[in-house]
């Protein structure tokens, strides 16, 4: 059977998989990662140029922008104006005006700080850029955003980095629900598993970075996130069985010998 | 002359366009955004643009995140 | 990087997806789920030949033998003779010695009677064939039963047919390091996620049929689940990372704009 | 005469083979196992065996099944 | 071992269980469920006297208020500006100026507008309200409202009268962690298990209503919560043992018969 | 609301909660730790007295045997013989004939060998036993102890000592459906929380040794445990709200203030 | 004269105080808090306070919630 | 005399009761099982049983356990 495209404001993307660049052991091992998953978007930090002790090689030399399309986001901003300005300075960078937007909160959790968020979502959108929010798992919040003009909500399975996979399927199936955007769970993910839940969920995408750079083995890793979305997705537009606290047969209960 | 350049005291002999700035860094002026001032500069406009005695610069490139 | 091929008794097989044969609306819809699956070993029932009525299709005309391993069972059956006499007929019938061992202790749960199942595999190995029982999650009924000589062990991860999902993960873990022979989840998977949680502990192979044939679109089901196994698989050699209860930052916490 | 097939009492007119029986109940013989009075018959067998009055026979196929 | 008290905004209660006061089958029922609670706060809507047609019964008629403490909520409201408006409206009715501030933002989840929550807190703070707002699990949420002056925060375990226990319980530990105020498990719980996980993970009380006045049994209910929660409580102090994958002996390994 | 008594082979105990004697600081906490867990039943081991250096104080002196039930176990025994051996000197150093039955079946999990022990039921119970099986949590197995005599049947919620708590909720549900005689979680809990879920299944009551022995503050988590036990008995007989996935307001819907 | 209590109209023959409209509407000072014109009254002004012509009247009191 | 007690090899002057033992090892006879070449013993046979050379005696208590 088929299924509906992946669209995020008027751009296809043919993987529901977006992984970040950041944490491998090097930019080798991450371009053969990304190879492995599949993935056409991916996201970058922007970060000032290092002066005094530059390494020559940029991130961009290993990653083909002609098949994969980069996400410049916001990470590590703590206010409105923070993410904005560097939003801004993504753009001139780039190529395109989308942003993934980061507005931190705590440094514990790196949960998102929500007013700051929509404050900021609301100013980009009016500065015309594509507005892919980074917030939590809570349903109106998202729909805020959405309110807002955020082309896509992007709800955390689990704090950044922790591995711990969704926490809150109630509330990520919910966000689903009210949302008339794309849902991309972002964060959290550990393993395939969560990956294929969250997309059993109704995700329209996941985006992950830990759980594929951070791995043993990270281009085996994103092998297996490339196909575990695939999974979770197909298994979603299958519609599974239903659950049942008891057994049933999946033989004929007749035509048994010697009965 | 002094500049701030990406949050660091930076000398310069004198006014400078970005584009020879940059050249002087040996930062390649695709790779990278700049804001001059706390306004973020065009590419276009690097070679017109002079920094000044007391300017504040910032470049920013990509690098690996999630 | 590489994996070890899925060997038992022997046998070599493509993919570490086992599935079954019964429930489909039709035997059409049953051929392209098993294409979909990519399975290489289904598994079937052995019943009387209906006399009085009999349709002439026979189910091994939808089933392409020389690329599918056929696994006779003895679901049905409730005591150790029965299953015995039931394994001996599938043989006769089949082109092979194995069998998937099924002695049942109660209808309701249709859970396997260990005692009965330990006796029968001990029989059935003296008499030449290549058991591979369907059990429950005990690790000591596991040892047993590679003591009498099965083949591999079938762990239940959930009622037959109930989709619960891996009930008891620990479980699943300790029996696949206290065994010496391949450890294939039998029962209670219910969609993809599933699948892959199974393979993620270590399980050699995982056999489903409800899941499958149950499913609203059953060929999406089975390609769902056939990618579940190898993203399960994946992640399980790629070596996931570490769960922590706090966030780890993807991006460099240095170099931000303004700071 | 009376046999038991399949747990069912079936009637013949005389014994027959095996073989003759499936013909008569137009059954592929390459598809089924056959239990002789709770003896599995070898397929190559199925032309020799007779069917006597009171016999059970068992006529087992593969049917779709998890 | 001695517990520390039970303090919100120095007042000092006996029991860590709120309680509220809806959807009871009587008042008298509901009097009983109190008492069988123990708990010595509950909670109470402000609502329009029904001028038509009034019983002549009032709710504070089966409210011993010498014994239990009221404390008004603004249940129904969605805007700030109502919240604020209800919160001074049950001030004038009641005995105290503290309130159980809600500010809903959908009516599906009744899940809290933490941006409205947050403002309204801060203007009743200023206006001398002891304010105790019902908000998500957010931990930069609940940090926010204690900056703006929350005498307590309120994160909810799971949607209002769901009954599906706590669905993150890593955000409510990172709550309990971060925060300087009581943590009151506030929405959620659905039965004894719940209340007493809540209590674990360190939350200083939990509050409810639907859990008790929905049960087939209330008063039973009741009881079971004032012993869940006292259960919770003397776990989280008196410091659970570790989880181990396997087993350890209880008994001495030594000393057996004929060994 | 009242409960039906807790009885076992004609013996009604006044607590659903049996705990054990091992792995105590001194026998002195133990007793404070017996005492705060209200239990009238404990079990207790049967080793060899130690010839060479023996310590006056004996485990009896710190037992109330006019209070609590004294239930010999038959820990550390690998087969049917060593433990039916091990039951008669238990039940002559004793003052009964009840035996909680252990036939340990392997040492990393100390899962039970279920052949071994159904067997050694039966001849138990021919010797006059009242036998009270330590098993898994396998229902078919459960049956066979109860058809062979055994008083109760104890399945383990997760192994001796790993403090999981109940791994396989559905398994401890059908046990109690499909079960005439009392059934008893026996291992693995490890906190209150746990100890309340087992009974909201409809456990019949808890076995537990080292949750409470091995807790930072045994007297306070005995003390918890009682709660617990009693939280969880009135929870399932109080009757829980059903689950939803979406909210259900606790306060009337009309009646806001302005609206 | 009319008036809007409780969001609905309301009929008056002439202007009363707070204390007299609760009197007979048969409800007690003491339960209720009450909004005059969307100002809250104090329990002690409700003899002195007169509803006129258009007011507008919430009178509330604390009814079961969670 | 040689005899093995608790699974460990003890020496014996003479042939003594079951009583007699226990009072020689300090052990309170109410508090223990015991068995004599695998046979349990009712305490009040103790007095009377006597242990000769070879035997094997088992002396069981209560301890700690779950």
């Amino acid at each position: 059977m088929n299924d509906t495209p992946f669209v995020i404001a008027g751009r296809t993307f043919r993987s529901r998989l977006i992984v970040g660049t950041g944490k491998y052991s090097s930019n080798a091992v991450m371009a053969q990662a990304h190879e492995a998953s599949g993935a056409d978007m991916v996201t970058v930090a922007v970060r000032r140029v290092n002066i005094s002790d530059r390494s020559r090689e940029s991130l961009l030399d290993y990653i083909d922008t002609s098949r994969i399309f980069i996400l410049p986001n916001t990470a590590g901003c703590y206010s409105a104006d923070e993410a904005i300005r560097t939003a801004h300075l993504g753009r001139e960078a780039g190529l395109s005006n989308w942003v993934k937007l980061e507005v931190i909160g705590d440094e514990r959790t790196l949960f998102p700080d929500n007013e700051a968020l929509i404050a900021a979502t609301r100013t980009l959108v009016k500065d015309g850029f594509v507005v892919l929010p980074y917030t939590n798992d809570d349903p109106i919040a998202c729909r805020k955003l959405e309110d807002a003009g955020a082309a896509a909500v992007m709800p955390l399975g689990a704090p950044i980095g922790s591995g711990l996979g969704i926490q809150n399927v109630n509330n990520i199936r919910i966000i689903r629900e009210l949302s008339h955007v794309p849902v991309i769970v972002d964060a959290g993910v550990g393993t395939a598993s969560d990956a294929a839940l969250a997309m059993e969920l109704g995700a329209d995408g996941v985006l992950m970075n830990t759980a594929i750079a951070g791995a043993d083995h990270p281009v085996a890793m994103a092998s297996a996130m490339k196909h575990a979305i695939i999974a979770g997705r197909l298994a979603f537009i299958a519609g599974r069985i239903p659950k049942k606290m008891y057994a049933t047969a999946s033989s004929p209960l007749e035509g048994v010998v010697g009965r | 002359m002094h500049i701030t350049l990406n949050g660091e005291p930076y000398e310069l002999d004198q006014p400078v366009s970005i584009t020879d700035l940059l050249t002087k860094l040996d930062i390649d002026p695709r790779r990278v955004a700049i804001e001059h001032n706390l306004a973020i500069l065009k590419r276009q406009r690097f070679p017109d643009v002079v920094v000044g005695d007391g300017d504040t610069i910032e470049i920013v490139n990509f690098v690996g995140g999630g």
